[in-house]
């Protein structure tokens, strides 16, 4: 007798099903009130503590702020000059002190100013910032789109699609992005010449960005979505379904498809983080503004304040990200609004 | 391709826009007088312009100034500026304005450090009349004018400095063809034609304002993403291009190629004379010997490069070149380092001499150098191998770069140095540019200190009879190469690729800038 | 009838000459390569209308594939042929999928086996309810909502406006039953297909459904009712098929058949039925003797009850909820084991059973209470302490596949078993408890194998099993390693949580059989913990009845099925399906 | 949630639908290169025996050709020659860099999973603060502090995947701790060591290989990456990352340059993929 015979029987029917056992996933048992004030308590402690650690470890960052302040090694500045510097930017303070005077400016939405560029941080990063959403946006959407296009292609067929599907989401999903990136501007830019190899103002300078951030993160939720596809499709309440008469379309739209998205919506706070990994290599290839390029350019020149802001924003990006794939899967998913 | 010059004959056509994608860094101030790199060279060229600039046979010639005068003694200068320029704020450049910029430039407030240098015997200024400035030296500078015609010492609005580093480093205001409307960072300034101008250099094709109606300034970094931008159309002119498409683009007729080497200095490596190995003259010639440079320039530069004897660029008439000390003779490097006592070899390969491996430490600027230039490095790395060198190439970012020059933990560099003029051979091999300024800065990074070499290039900053100066940096170039403290490369390389229609680009002599004055663009 | 339109209501009418609303003959249906290793072969059988035929047979014997192939939904591995396949006098052999889509729902409805799982969790059930009206007819919206309405007051979940919109998971699973059965009349098909209806349900709502069967079947439609359990389609069955491996065995009326049935199989099936079989009857035909009754025989040779050798005071467990409150899984019980003796503690799902098996296991903290175990203190003694005693108290469990490492062979869990009971062997309770000379035996690795093989012997399974994984074992097979290994360290108590309910009925019996065995042997005292009365009453000397973590009834087992004091007790005794 | 914990989920989930079978062909292959990673990364010269430094400026930019199968670089270096020699350095920054990951991974969540709820709640923040940082972000700051370099990259790419192991070992140690067979033991008489040992353990480690299989080719990947955006190893060494970044500038006259150290790279992360599921899929069956 195999496994699943033995399930059977079982009186509290306590056999596994599928599609939402496909990712682990945080459970979601509280009342919506309670379950806002923790995530938000959560979200101030979060912020709190990768302005901590960002702080920290930017001390530790070899080399005088007060020097990248006046433009880098290499300038000429006097000592006169780097000591304003210091008391302007209160370098001349114990750490605690500035960590405190820090902490105090963050919670008040001041950033401080940029090292290298010379301007306000927080202004600085909400021009950058629409440029990298609406880029991880775009991307997610089409990922999505394409995800579920492989998925129901290679699931409705036989075990050729099947395997042809698996292949591609495989090799999608293992694809870097500064590769990828080079290989669709090769293509579609310098032999075809059908898209500029840049971002333009036009819609069209969006469009191998937003494939380079989708391809790979169409791998992922593809595999998830066919995998818990086939699962749904294999589902006794499927059977029941067909047994009414049910089409093959309506057993797929109706039903196996709004389980396929669950793992994958679930997987939406992740790709956040991936797509904005993925921002700063494909920002510095096509030349977009936008975090990830500020986050690269900032490293290099070590331009501390900037490098806070961005990680401060992605963080707080992040936490409203699983904010919102809680609430999406909690809208989705009426199995966890009881309990 | 069309040679640049050959400008077409029918009429230029008012309007249009200009896409320019640079590969340089994007400034982080607009200001050429706040820190003073290329990078803000090339930008401000488009909108601020100098006292005077130089033409392609190297003679100094109006531009702000109309005319000027030196003292018999060589301490004082007077600038006769042209009349009725005013900046495109509506300020009049007057000798108020000239004195304004001399100070701002001299003020350590300002951060300047190209400018501020080349001012370093400005010991005042005075304002002889409403449109006469005479600027007082502490001692006699021959280089003074070359100096001045350097966009990092170009003339910007008092009002415009007035308003503070900040706001000025946004939007700098000058009297240039072009002024800055806006700049969104990390991707585009736009520049929209200055319909007053007034105030074209010499050499100039045309007189009034620009053709242009504007110019959209991106930073595209990626070499391959900017040229592909070009090859699309979605941009018009390329800076930085690589040897590889420079062939590319020459093989088509829609893309034409604008050679413009910097001035200044040759592209060298320069070999740290201070210790061992390269302490020793004998160890210097063998390294350069057995440095295969003549077949990596041919491989890795396609034609586009030609080899360099010289210590200063080929745009520089004074420099002199000596193609007999540079050859590459793998045999002579070994009898060379022989003799040095380097004798021995180690199980992999490399010279040994009192249980230390003859080690060449060659920490490299991955900002400064493209990679074309890195690949010749690893080849050099590969012949000097066959000789016994372990040339050991260590990339590194600007700071960390800066940091191991300072400590003095190189035993060769590759730094550019860009300059108008011969005086530029003083900043790099003066033993006063051994010393570090207090931020670390130093430029002589071959550490030459010979005062045979530190007289002859002090006295040349003091002569003004161009022949004297001219024997007298002969001499100085001739001890510096004969010493073996530099490898020449081929000139500090400067291309621009622009599409075929962008007519009437030039790049300025002076620092190789490119000016879209006299470029139009076809009607639509 | 004709073949476009269909109006409810059509059987009002009585049937005229007895026709076949399923006609089925030859039907032979196999995976794979055609022709080959078929799972269902050879079946007909008819149904007329308002006549209903019990499909029985233990497990994959072929019963839901008979089903699924009714409805052609065999899947798209299956091959499937017959000489005739008809519904309703329409042949449906070689339908295209499209025109078995137009059928489905409308012609026949299918109520899958697993009904916990058979309604898209995330759809409203109205929605699922509604499907067939929607792809079958042209109703509009409202009036679908009506037929809705109407379908659910049938099926005995009124105050629909809530009810629709609410999802399977809200639901309990008489309820998801329900509503499944709902879905597939929503058209009133004249012939429905039920796959086990009421396996997973305690029996007040096995019951409640038995009673929706039976009035569909008043109304005119035929059904074809799927079980493994005799007791539970004698009810409403016309008529009874009785498969074995994929073959009907026997096929008659249901009275004559359960009376007097003339194959083995079915006999063993009716043995196998614990419900009113005295303790110590045996449910299988012994191996040996050819009369399967012995029943004075084996309660004389029962150790007489001796002392209490499990105790509970009190017990009481709570749990948080997730809002906030606090409820009582088990909510002071206190009970005592006597030696030798068998505890039936029976309830339905949720009573706290489970729970209390815990308690005693001391796997979990009683809030208040306590659990002894030999006179001892079991739960509020130390874990090091408690070690001591462990041995004395084995545990067989409902999922023996997962009480099993996954990496470990048969042979390696008894190993584990036997070396661990070995180790607790100690000094100080030689002289205390027992004499246990067989703990003594082999304290070397010939020792421990001579051991397990004698425990495999014990419970009647080949020593090939050694190098197997449970996985691949069947579940009685898997069931015996499991109770092999609670006997390793012999224990003199058992605790044994829903230990057949995972099982066949077959299975069932013969589990059944090994533990009263054990029990007669060894003189082993028994906790059973099962929601099934049957087996409660067939293996308890005393019962004790559980309702929301209480004890609500509890004594002797005749008394207590005979004479049923508590409501709660009579109403689930009325419940139990009985052969007739 | 991490790529890792995305790609060991999916091993899961395709392991309960695909029954046991034979090895297929895309296996095969997997494993076909996989040998050959080996085999080029311990004997390079036995792949291809040329040297990878060596020289030639007079053949630069040359097509793949039959001399040259993949053609060769800017100074007439033999790619495929670069690309075997690189394998070595690749798969060390690699196994380096998932042993660096998986052993804070192990160390975070064996904490977290064994002693006891604070440990537990106190680690789990640490996580949940970590995972804030998306991975390159977090490995750009290691740089930032720690400055570029191979060396640098693979700590950077080990702390930044550390955080998904973490969650993979806790979550599987307290699914196993909990588990039916643990509560066996422990009715058994089993003292907590025993259990620990026995069970626990042995269950929650198996897996790991399968992590590190998985986790072996995504580290390569962003160790690539790293290289890419010019922080990681440095030229002319034979790093996979390094030289498509060289590369890249030549993309437009000499394709091959970029092409086939990301073809490498990419087929290593298929690979370890393939691997890693097939693995599962065996674990699983045995
Ligand atoms: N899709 C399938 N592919 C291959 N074999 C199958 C398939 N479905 C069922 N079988 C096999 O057919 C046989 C009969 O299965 P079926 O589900 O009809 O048994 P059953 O009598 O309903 O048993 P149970 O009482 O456990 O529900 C079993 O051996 C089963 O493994
Ligand atoms: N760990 C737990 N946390 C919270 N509630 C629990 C826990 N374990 C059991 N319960 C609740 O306690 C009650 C009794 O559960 P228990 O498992 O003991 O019932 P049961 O009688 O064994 O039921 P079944 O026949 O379904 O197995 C149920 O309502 C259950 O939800
Ligand atoms: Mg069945
Ligand atoms: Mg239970």
């Amino acid at each position: 007798m195999t496994d699943a015979a033995a399930g059977a029987h079982r009186p509290d029917g306590a056999r596994s099903v599928g599609p939402d056992r496909a990712v682990p996933r945080r459970a979601l048992r509280l009342s919506v009130p309670a379950l806002v004030a923790a995530r938000l308590a959560g979200a101030v402690f979060v912020l709190w503590a990768v302005a901590t650690i960002t702080f920290f470890a930017v001390r530790l960052i070899p080399g005088d702020p007060a020097e990248a302040i006046l433009g880098g090694p290499g300038s000429q500045t006097s000592p006169e000059a780097l000591a304003a510097v210091r008391a302007q930017y209160g370098l001349d303070q114990p750490v605690l002190v500035q960590y405190l005077a820090q902490l105090g400016r963050l919670a008040t939405g001041d950033f401080g100013r940029s090292y290298a560029l010379r301007q306000d941080v927080a202004p600085l990063l909400v021009g950058q910032l629409g440029g990298t959403l609406l880029l991880a946006t775009l991307a997610l959407v089409v990922a999505w789109f394409f995800a579920l296009l492989l998925a129901t292609w290679s699931t409705r067929g036989d075990r050729l699609a099947r395997r042809i599907g698996s292949g591609l989401e495989i090799v999608a999903a293992a694809l870097p992005h500064f590769w990828l990136a080079t290989a669709l501007i090769v293509l579609f830019s310098v032999w075809l010449g059908w898209l500029p190899p840049i971002s333009t103002s036009g819609p069209a300078g969006l469009v191998l960005p937003v494939l380079t951030l989708a391809i790979p993160l169409a791998g992922f939720l593809g595999q998830i979505m066919r995998e818990s596809l086939l699962t749904a499709l294999e589902s006794p309440f499927v059977l029941s379904a067909r047994a009414r008469g049910e089409g093959e379309r309506g057993v797929r739209w109706i039903h196996a498809l709004r389980h396929a998205s669950l793992p994958a919506i679930s997987l939406s706070g992740w790709a956040f983080g991936s797509l904005i990994s993925g921002a700063v290599v494909v920002e510095t290839i096509f030349a977009r503004p936008g975090l990830g390029r500020t986050m690269l350019n900032a490293v290099t020149v070590r331009d501390v304040p900037v490098v806070i802001g961005v990680v401060m924003i992605v963080a707080a990006g992040y936490i409203l990200m699983t904010v919102a794939t809680d609430l999406a899967q909690w809208i989705a998913d009426p199995r966890l609004r009881r309990r | 391709a069309a040679s640049p010059d050959a400008v077409d004959s029918t009429t230029p056509v008012k309007g249009g826009t200009l896409t320019y994608a640079s590969g340089d860094a994007e400034p982080t101030c607009l200001d050429p007088h706040v820190g003073g790199n290329y990078p803000q060279a090339l930008i401000s060229t488009q909108y601020l312009e100098s006292l005077v600039s130089r033409d392609s046979n190297g003679t100094i010639i109006p531009w702000l100034a109309k005319s000027w005068t030196e003292s018999p003694d060589g301490l004082s200068w007077e600038f006769t500026l042209k009349d009725g320029v005013t900046f495109t704020d509506g300020t009049p450049l007057n000798a108020a304005a000239v004195q304004a910029n001399i100070a701002h430039l001299q003020d350590p407030e300002t951060g300047s450090s190209t400018g501020y240098l080349a001012l370093a015997k400005v010991a005042g200024t005075e304002a002889v009349s409403a449109n006469v400035v005479r600027v007082t030296l502490s001692e006699p500078d021959s280089a003074l004018l070359e100096s001045l015609t350097q966009p990092w010492l170009a003339i910007e609005s008092p009002a415009g400095l007035a308003r503070g580093v900040e706001e000025n480093c946004a939007a700098p205001v000058g009297t240039g063809p072009f002024m800055v409307e806006s700049w969104v960072k990390q991707d585009s300034v736009v520049l929209v034609r200055n319909p007053d101008y007034t105030s074209p250099p010499a050499d100039a094709d045309h007189t009034g304002p620009a053709y242009l109606a504007k110019i959209v300034w991106r930073f595209i970094p990626d070499s391959a993403s900017r040229f592909a931008a070009l090859q699309a159309g979605d941009v018009d002119v390329i800076d930085n291009a690589q040897p590889d498409t420079i062939v590319q683009a020459e093989k088509g007729d829609s893309i034409r190629h604008l050679d413009a080497p910097r001035p200044g200095a040759s592209n060298r490596i320069e070999l740290n004379s201070s210790k061992a190995p390269f302490n020793d003259p004998l160890v210097r010639e063998a390294f350069i010997r057995s440095a295969n440079v003549d077949d990596a320039v041919a491989s890795l530069f396609q034609g586009t490069a030609t080899r360099s004897y010289s210590a200063l660029s080929s745009v520089e008439a004074a420099g002199i070149s000596r193609p007999d000390l540079f050859g590459y003779d793998a045999q002579a490097a070994e009898t060379l380092l022989d003799s040095a006592g380097w004798t021995a070899r180690d199980s992999a390969g490399y010279r040994v001499k009192d249980g230390a491996r003859l080690t060449v430490e060659f920490p490299v600027s991955t900002n400064q150098s493209i990679p074309a230039e890195q690949s010749l490095f690893e080849q050099i790395q590969a012949t000097a191998k066959k000789t016994g060198f372990d040339v050991v190439l260590t990339p590194m970012d600007l700071s960390s770069w800066y940091t191991a020059l300072g400590e003095n933990a190189y035993d060769a560099v590759s730094a550019p140095y860009t300059k108008v003029g011969p005086d530029v051979l003083r900043i790099l091999f003066d033993s006063a540019g051994i010393v570090p300024a207090p931020s670390g800065y130093f430029a002589n990074h071959a550490q030459v200190n010979d005062p045979k070499v530190d007289t002859l290039l002090t006295e040349a900053t003091a002569v003004t009879d161009a022949a004297k100066r001219a024997s007298l940096y002969s001499q100085a170039q001739n001890r510096v190469l004969e010493g073996f403290y530099i490898l020449p490369l081929y000139d500090q390389q400067n291309h621009y690729l622009l599409r075929s229609d962008v007519t009437g680009a030039r790049a300025m002599p002076t620092v190789s800038t490119p000016t879209f004055y006299d470029a139009w663009l076809p009607a639509e | 009838m004709s073949q476009g339109t269909h109006p409810v209501g059509h059987r009002s009418a009585a049937p005229g000459p007895l026709v076949s609303m399923l006609r089925v003959r030859d039907l032979t249906v196999g995976f794979g390569q055609p022709g080959e290793n078929p799972v269902v072969s050879g079946l007909s059988f008819d149904i007329a209308p308002g006549e209903c035929l019990a499909l029985v047979g233990e497990s994959g014997s072929g019963k839901s594939v008979t089903a699924r192939s009714l409805i052609g939904l065999a899947g798209d591995t299956a091959w499937l042929e017959a000489t005739e396949l008809a519904i309703n006098g329409n042949d449906v052999l070689g339908l295209t999928e499209g025109e078995w889509r137009r059928r489905r729902g409308r012609d026949v409805g299918l109520v899958l086996q697993d009904a916990l799982v058979s309604l898209d969790p995330l759809r409203p059930i109205g929605r699922e309810i509604a499907d067939s009206l929607r792809l079958h007819t042209t109703l509009d919206r409202a009036a679908r909502r009506e037929r809705v309405q109407d379908v659910l007051k049938r099926v005995g979940l009124p105050d629909g406006r809530t009810r629709v919109r609410q999802r399977s998971g809200e639901l309990s699973g008489g309820q998801r039953q329900r509503a499944l059965i709902a879905a597939a009349i929503a058209l009133d098909p004249p012939l429905l297909l039920v796959d086990e209806p009421t396996t997973a349900l305690d029996v007040t709502v096995q019951a409640q459904i038995l009673e929706l069967l039976e009035s569909l079947k008043a109304r005119g439609t035929a059904i074809l009712l799927i079980s493994h359990d005799l007791a539970v389609v004698g009810r409403i069955a016309d008529r009874i098929a009785v498969m074995s491996a994929g073959r009907i065995v026997e096929q008659g009326r249901t009275a004559r058949l359960l009376a007097a049935p003339r194959q083995e199989q079915t006999r063993r099936m009716i043995a196998a039925i614990p419900v009113d079989k005295p303790r110590g009857t045996r449910l299988t035909a012994p191996p040996a003797e050819a009369s399967p009754v012995v029943p004075v025989v084996a309660l004389a040779a029962m150790p007489a009850p001796g002392e209490v050798v499990l105790e509970t005071i009190g017990l009481v467990k709570n749990f948080r909820q997730p809002d906030g409150t606090v409820m009582s899984a088990v909510d002071g019980i206190s009970f005592q084991l006597a030696r030798g003796t068998t505890l039936g503690l029976v309830g339905e799902s949720g009573s706290g059973k489970t729970t209390t098996a815990r308690l005693l296991l001391a796997l979990s903290r009683p809030d208040a209470g306590e659990v002894r175990v030999l006179g001892r203190p079991f739960s509020a003694a130390s874990e090091r302490e408690r070690r001591r005693l462990r041995p004395e108290l084995g545990a067989i469990y409902q999922d023996a596949l997962s009480s099993f490492d996954p990496r470990l062979t048969v042979g390696a869990v008894l190993r584990d078993a036997v070396r661990g009971a070995r180790r607790q062997a100690r000094p100080w309770f030689a002289g205390d408890g027992p004499e246990r000379p067989d703990l003594q035996v082999g304290r070397t690795a010939s020792g421990d194998r001579a051991r397990v093989l004698e425990l495999l012997d014990q419970v009647s399974l080949p020593s090939a099993l050694l190098s197997r994984r449970p996985l691949s074992l069947s579940g009685g097979q898997r069931q015996r390693v499991g109770i092999a290994r609670a006997l390793a360290s012999d224990p003199q108590i058992l605790v044994c949580d829903e230990p057949v309910s995972a099982l066949d009925v077959t299975v069932q019996a013969q589990v059944l059989d090994l533990l009263d065995e054990l029990q007669r042997e060894r003189g082993l005292s028994l906790l059973v913990i099962s929601h099934d009365l049957g087996v409660i009453q067939h293996v308890s000397d005393r019962v004790a009845v559980m309702l929301a973590g209480r004890i609500v009834e509890t004594g002797p087992t005749e008394q207590v099925f005979g004479a049923p004091v508590h409501p709660y007790t009579r109403s689930l005794l009325a419940a139990v399906p009985r052969l007739a | 949630m991490s790529e890792l914990e995305i790609q060991a989920g999916l091993g899961r989930l395709e392991r309960a639908r695909t029954p046991r079978r034979q090895i297929g062909v895309a296996e095969a292959l997997a494993l076909a290169f996989a040998l050959f990673l080996v085999v080029a990364a311990f004997v390079p010269s036995f792949v291809a025996p040329g040297d990878p430094l060596a020289i030639d400026p007079l053949s630069a930019f040359q097509a793949p050709n039959p001399g040259h199968w993949f053609g060769t670089d800017e100074s007439g270096r033999d790619i495929f020659t670069r690309v075997s020699h690189g394998t070595g350095g690749s798969l060390a920054i690699g196994t380096l860099a998932t042993a660096l990951g998986l052993g804070l991974g192990i160390l975070l969540g064996t904490m977290a999973g064994m002693l006891g709820r604070v440990v537990d709640f106190t680690v789990n923040r640490f996580l949940e603060v970590m995972f804030a940082f998306p991975g390159l972000l977090l490995a750009l700051l290691v740089i930032l502090v720690f400055g570029p370099g191979a060396q640098t990259a693979t700590v950077a790419v080990g702390l930044a995947t550390a955080p998904g192991y973490a969650r993979i070992i806790r979550a599987q140690l307290i699914s196993v701790r909990s588990s039916a067979f643990v509560e066996a033991a422990t009715v058994l008489g089993r003292g907590p060591w025993q259990i620990l040992w026995r069970h626990i353990l042995p269950n929650t480690l198996a897996p790991l290989f399968v992590l590190g299989t998985l986790g072996i080719g995504q580290a390569i990947v962003w160790a690539s990456a790293l290289s890419y955006l010019g922080l990681g190893a440095a030229p002319p060494a034979a790093e996979w990352g390094a030289m498509l970044s060289a590369g890249r500038t030549y993309i437009t006259s000499a394709w091959w340059m970029a092409f086939f150290p990301g073809l490498f790279i990419v087929l290593t992360a298929i690979t370890a993929t393939s691997l890693g599921r097939a693995i599962e899929r065996r674990l699983r069956h045995a």
